[in-house]
């Protein structure tokens, strides 16, 4: 059996966060497979930053996409094989702001695919930058000063967006986070699941997490409730905030990519 | 020798349906048993403003159309002023009553019998058709036909319109001086540049087309989200050519051939995707269709100022693919071969074209044969499966993740940093300078690939040799029709030809294109030392005119 | 001839200090009167892994960091391992005892002291300076006082490692073949490139610089946003590159001088923007300082291989200014000199370097004499203001809202379409040929404004001519030590220097470069008809050693 | 005095609510005349698209940018220049495609810009494509089919990104338009203006939004209040969802853009 964790050398910092989701990912992938799910049909993107490492260090097909395109690569994937079930990968650099765009459309076109975002409120690979997920205040090599822009909230702007699962989890709760990612995989439509994962070189937030974070468990009843339970403030709520069904877009468009013969189209052609 | 041409011009408002006027007259032509070429010209506005189409029409094959008009139907006032000196010699010119003032053109009651058959409103587009029905001495019935053909909606009226501009003209009052209802064996299908290369690479498997509209590449988008049911293709419009082209290379990941096309300034937004093609070996065609820069420019006409920047598209070093038609049947041709080619080579190619070619519109037949009967198999490479697997080609075994091509065990990883044959990425330098080396041995691989194609056309011989690339080679064959010369066609800009051309090596030359720095003529001399003798240089987005060719070649010679 | 030279090397993970241990040993050696150059090597990863970094120290200038280490400091086992072989003969080589086995590198107990030094953690770096210090024969007070400068926060512990480690050797009883401690009158402070680049460009006037991380441009970012209370100077890392070049735009403009940076990725997002400062004809400097390509490729290595890629940025026409420093000091001048220009002739330009020049570092003195004076006055045309005036130079007035130079009436328009002189869009032909000619003879007076400054750099003379540009040159310098030749360095790649290069028209010559693709040799080929004889081409991402240049040069020179 | 009407034909097809808008553009600026605002000190930029053309027709300095820049010029403008009053127009297709980010960004910072959105719910000029705000349904050529895609709904995507200032108005309701448009630009931090701009040629809402279109004139008291407006279905809510008081980018990093003399330079240098 295929061995989930490849041979290449893992660099990042001990201690990292991105170990605790690492784990979970395969977890969740051990789960699927479990299940009955072919790996030959899991399919992986990712960016480019800490959190794109994982493609090398997870042993399952994809691409290492350019900064910022993890979601574009990920949906031309799946359009041209629904069969597939593709987890994109991103940095909160990666996908709030280089890529935005990208993470907005998936959403709003409610795509089938699951898009993990590593959450460290930092451009971790390129030593420390503000990211737009970085709170007000934070200081980095291009913000000495204290970051002054306040942070988009990912929980919200994606439902904003149009996702259809949206959940959030903490890397050092790595069942939690196994479930989270395996439900959202399993979901037929977009998922996000934000990933809260402690940066220890740029952004260590172990403690902040390990103190405010709250898994729930009951999906909100409304969408009211749960934009609340992600604003909170005091307390850092973990767990699915949505959980909806909404055509997908591949069964809206009817799926026509069907390979045709060159003979079937030049017999059409001559026609 | 040269064959009687009849070139019709209509003119008007944006929204009064000339372009389409023009087009049904150019299909009725067609029917009838001619050659067509039909240009528009328009600006980037939806109502308003002055648009104007031109529609040649021979016995003989047209490459481009003309300039002067025999008939010219005029819309409106501003139309009847713009092309008071763009008739031949004893041309017709017809326009609304009240628009004629201190023209010579034939005041027409066009506005009342509009206004009369449509009562809650109508196009004019149909009175160019009736106009040019009654003087081109066609049969009513099949000018009703055509109309019906050529508009959905409010038959009724358009019937009424047509038949009273018809019936203005007293059988054989007024005539052109060409007999159009020839019933020779043409081709009975036209088709605009775009759709042939929309239809060649569909016909060479393309499955997926992205793309963010963007003139004159937009309609290539149209025509495939207009036929994806009939060809099964996925035709998708997304957030931006960012967007694009990434969701192509994730689309060729999994296996289908894709493309994507833009203009220049959607293209500037592609090169970095484009590297990543490079980078990844992705199997990728792009349309660049050109219109006069920088930035947003002049959108809706030609040029030809992106040579040098689709041949350097992308940051870094890897093997580039750049060609362009130098007519309509290669269009379609091309297009297929060169989506072949990228899936044989796994490189990136750009097809390059104009506005000119692009949105013109001609009869042809499509050169079904020049497509190749199956595709060349793809390798599939030793065990374990590694996707970058170093060889002497260059090229690497390609698998698709989830099909029968590839195994259980097969891990598929594309990578858009450096990376070993197993497509994990590296840092060390033995191992980047092996992956290098491999990339690099795709450009001899390339080479001789494309050596198997037609890279060069030329075309009649004379005294003078003259080069062009893309549409201007049109242009320039149909002014073979008045002056002698040979007309020497790269159709590969990159790799570049260069056995093929070794001859004209040194050779004095006239060189033709659509900018204002000479840019083709510059990579002539780099490519092949040639002297450049003269350029004819066009950059005011508009095409050449057949006799402007001539006469710079003339002169040309005579310098 | 060759002066005396000292290399350190030290090698360890990433995150335990060793580049900074480098920067501190440099400045040093600065300090004590020695010319330094200093190399990092580093991988993309913030912890573990391995990296080094290398300074050479010589009492004469120095163009390059040496590959072969009298002095090694390996922080780990891999690190013992990976510079086995990196000694030059009687090399020092110091590591932790236990990383020691089968190498001749001298065990100390670095580990455990560290532990007794900093109970609560800290960085192995300060053993580096100590040993350094140690067998330097350096001041132990002056050495304390330079940790103490280097290093903030936790000032006990490092005293504490750095006595413990020093102390491990007796006066005298193991040293460096080289005296350190000279008090020479040399420059005091070390830059990198980068900081000499922003600090360039910010004495000619930068008030803005808009960024997003990117390798090996970032520092540029940092730098300015550290200084920002300082330089009075906006720096603001944005969105994307897209924004960075678009918000550049807007704030020229508004009358400010701006600046981006990026690497090739970056600057391939940033091309339709470029094309757009040329149309609009907006001054703005942009910094690519590439890396081993295409797509993400090798972000921490240097590369040259987006020649062509700069000289083509931006899809239309419209004139490029693309110069490259081939040492320190030229990185401070021309940003400070392009800056100038592009404001002078209201066009883009592009500073082209590598991460050879952005991260390497040296200690220099600012060539602060060779900035302008003042800025050139800014021509404000005729009234009606009219943005793009057709004047003979091309150059139009320019004006910035708000601002005193525009009075009440003025309306400043700039167009990304093709445009009327006040800047309303046009499409009509005589107009746009019209406006197009204005912007084509800006190529003329943007060559006539280079004129002024230096485009051409020669070093030393020898039967040899070896071409060379960026910092390349500066490899190429040192190499001069050993091996007498003469070294051409165009610093203006566009417009290019022909006249000042004119003598080695048709010559044979030697190109060194850093690409695979020879594209510089290239580019002397079709420009200069020169005869490339031989090409020495690394692309592994490394800096090219000395031996390695002097050894390929003598081999070209006997082929 | 100048004319706020340049001379170059107006090339909008007869009805299109773009006159409207203009209309109202011009009385605002006119408002702000009367109240002593200096017309050089009111810039605009525009992005590609018949919304672009008003820079065109309205005689103020400005940039015609590339389709989708719009509001990075007018970021780049106000850092500049802080006491211009910077006022961005952009498409449908330019600011919530293309051009997603820099909106997003620019409310996200709470830039001092003015943003009037043109939403025409499709592709004017380039014939008719189906924007990210045209209704799923909406057939244009590139949707012959019809748009599966649910529309973004602006008011409650900026009030998300962070925008301060939040309205919604009608090209046929001038006054109320001009108004609005007025009230944004005297709002101190990013001020969003969504037009619903009827497109005469391919997407005329004309009937639609007479009969929905209805002004409030009470501020929301909550953003849920806001939220709820927003997304009302019977009835199209005109009006401020949204004015709140926060720090504007330039204030937060105490605009240090202080063009210093060579001479200054120099002599820090030479220090
Ligand atoms: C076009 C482009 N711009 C910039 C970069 C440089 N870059 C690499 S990683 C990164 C940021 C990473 O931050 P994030 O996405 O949050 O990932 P993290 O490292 O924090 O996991 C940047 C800016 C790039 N590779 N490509
Ligand atoms: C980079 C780039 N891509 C595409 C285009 C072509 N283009 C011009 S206008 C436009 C869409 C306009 O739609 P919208 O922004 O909604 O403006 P509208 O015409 O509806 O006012 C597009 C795609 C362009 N000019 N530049
Ligand atoms: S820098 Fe931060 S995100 Fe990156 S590997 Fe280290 S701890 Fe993890
Ligand atoms: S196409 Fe639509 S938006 Fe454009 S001018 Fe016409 S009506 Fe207005
Ligand atoms: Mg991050
Ligand atoms: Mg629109």
């Amino acid at each position: 059996m295929r061995n989930l964790t490849s041979s290449k050398e893992n660099t990042w910092c001990v201690g990292c966060g991105n170990f605790g989701l690492f784990a979970s990912v395969k977890e969740a992938i051990q789960k699927l497979q479990d299940e009955g799910h072919n790996l030959q049909d899991i399919v992986m993107t990712s960016g480019i930053g800490c959190h794109g490492k994982i493609f090398d260090y997870l042993n399952i097909s994809g691409i290492y996409g350019l900064h910022g395109r993890s979601l574009a690569l990920a949906q031309g994937i799946k359009l041209a094989n629904p069969a597939l079930d593709v987890i994109a990968f991103g940095g909160d650099g990666d996908s709030f702001s280089e890529g935005l765009e990208h993470t907005l459309f998936a959403a709003k076109r409610n795509m089938d695919i699951t898009f993990i975002l590593h959450n460290n409120g930092n451009y971790g690979l390129t030593t420390g930058q503000a990211s737009p997920l970085s709170p007000v205040g934070f200081r980095g090599v291009s913000t000495p000063k204290g970051n002054v822009e306040i942070p988009f909230v990912p929980v919200t702007l994606m439902m904003e967006a149009g996702a259809t699962f949206v959940a959030r989890s903490y890397t050092a709760k790595i069942a939690h986070l196994a479930d989270t990612i395996y439900q959202a995989v399993k979901h037929r439509g977009f998922s996000f699941v934000e990933v809260l994962q402690p940066c220890v070189s740029y952004n260590n937030t172990y403690e902040l997490y390990n103190e405010r974070c709250r898994p729930f468990s009951e999906l909100p009843q409304s969408d009211e409730e749960a934009r609340r339970l992600a604003l909170a403030e005091d307390e850092i709520h973990l767990g699915i905030f949505r959980r909806t069904e909404r055509l997908c877009y591949h069964d809206a468009i009817n799926n026509p990519v069907e390979s045709l013969s060159r003979a079937q189209r030049s017999a059409f052609l001559q026609s | 020798m040269t064959e009687k041409i009849l070139t019709v011009l209509i003119g008007g408002k944006a929204g009064e349906g000339v372009k389409k006027a023009a087009q049904v007259i150019a299909d009725m032509a067609a029917k009838l048993g001619n050659y067509t070429f039909q240009v528009d010209d328009y600006q980037s506005l939806i109502k308003g403003g002055h648009n104007f189409s031109v529609v040649s029409i021979s016995a003989g094959k047209l490459c481009n159309a003309y300039k002067k008009a025999d008939l010219i139907i005029s819309f409106d006032q501003r139309s009847v002023l713009r092309h008071q000196e763009d008739g031949s010699e004893d041309a017709l010119h017809f326009c609304n009553e009240g628009d004629a003032q201190g023209s010579s053109a034939i005041p027409l009651p066009l506005a009342k019998l509009k206004q009369q058959s449509y009562p809650d409103g109508g196009t004019m587009s149909i009175a160019a058709i009736a106009i040019f029905a009654a003087v081109g001495n066609i049969n009513y019935d099949f000018m009703l036909q055509s109309i019906a053909e050529g508009y959905h909606g409010n038959s009724a009226g358009n019937t009424a319109f047509a038949e009273a501009v018809y019936k203005l003209f007293s059988p054989q009052e007024m005539q052109v001086n060409y007999h159009i209802s020839k019933h020779r064996m043409v081709p009975q299908s036209t088709f605009s540049g775009n759709q042939l290369i929309a239809l060649g690479a569909w016909a060479a498997g393309m499955d997926c087309y992205y793309g963010y509209p963007m003139t004159p590449a937009s309609p290539l988008l149209h025509y495939l989200a207009k036929q994806s049911d009939k060809l099964k293709v996925l035709a998708m419009q997304v957030e931006s050519e960012l967007a694009a082209i990434n969701m192509a290379i994730g689309s060729v990941f999994a296996g289908k051939r894709s493309m994507v096309g833009s203009s220049g300034g959607g293209f500037a937004l592609m090169q970095e995707g484009f590297a990543l093609a490079g980078m990844v070996e992705a199997p990728l065609l792009c349309v660049l269709s050109s219109r006069p820069g920088p930035a947003t420019g002049v959108s809706t006409y030609t040029a030809q100022e992106d040579l040098y920047f689709a041949l350097n598209q992308g940051h870094g070093e890897f093997p580039r693919i750049v060609a362009s038609p130098d007519c309509f049947e290669r269009a379609f041709s091309l297009a297929a071969e060169l989506l072949d080619l990228v899936w044989e080579c796994q490189s990136p190619a750009i097809l390059l074209t104009e506005k000119h070619l692009s949105e013109s519109r001609s009869n042809i037949d499509l050169p079904i044969d020049d497509i190749p009967e199956a595709t060349q198999t793809i390798p599939t490479g030793q065990k374990p499966y590694q996707r970058y697997e170093i060889t002497e080609s260059g090229i690497s075994p390609l698998k698709f993740p989830g099909t029968q091509n590839c195994a259980e065990d097969d891990v598929i990883k594309w990578n858009s940093n450096e990376h070993l044959e197993s497509g994990v990425r590296t840092d060390e330098a033995p191992a980047i300078v092996a992956m290098r080396d491999k990339r690099k041995r795709k450009y001899e691989t390339i080479a001789k690939a494309t050596s198997r194609y037609q890279r060069v056309a030329i075309y009649g011989s004379g005294q003078s040799v003259v080069f062009a690339y893309g549409s201007t080679a049109m242009e320039l064959r149909e002014a073979q029709k008045y002056h002698a010369f040979t007309l020497v066609v790269p159709i590969y800009l990159e790799p570049f030809p260069g056995e093929e051309l070794a001859s004209y090596a040194g050779q004095e030359v006239i060189v033709a294109e659509h900018s204002s720095q000479a840019h083709f003529a510059e990579f002539l001399k780099n490519k092949l030392k040639v002297k450049v003798k003269a350029t004819i240089l066009r950059y005011d987005g508009r095409h050449f005119g057949t006799d402007e060719l001539v006469q710079a070649i003339k002169e040309a010679e005579n310098a």
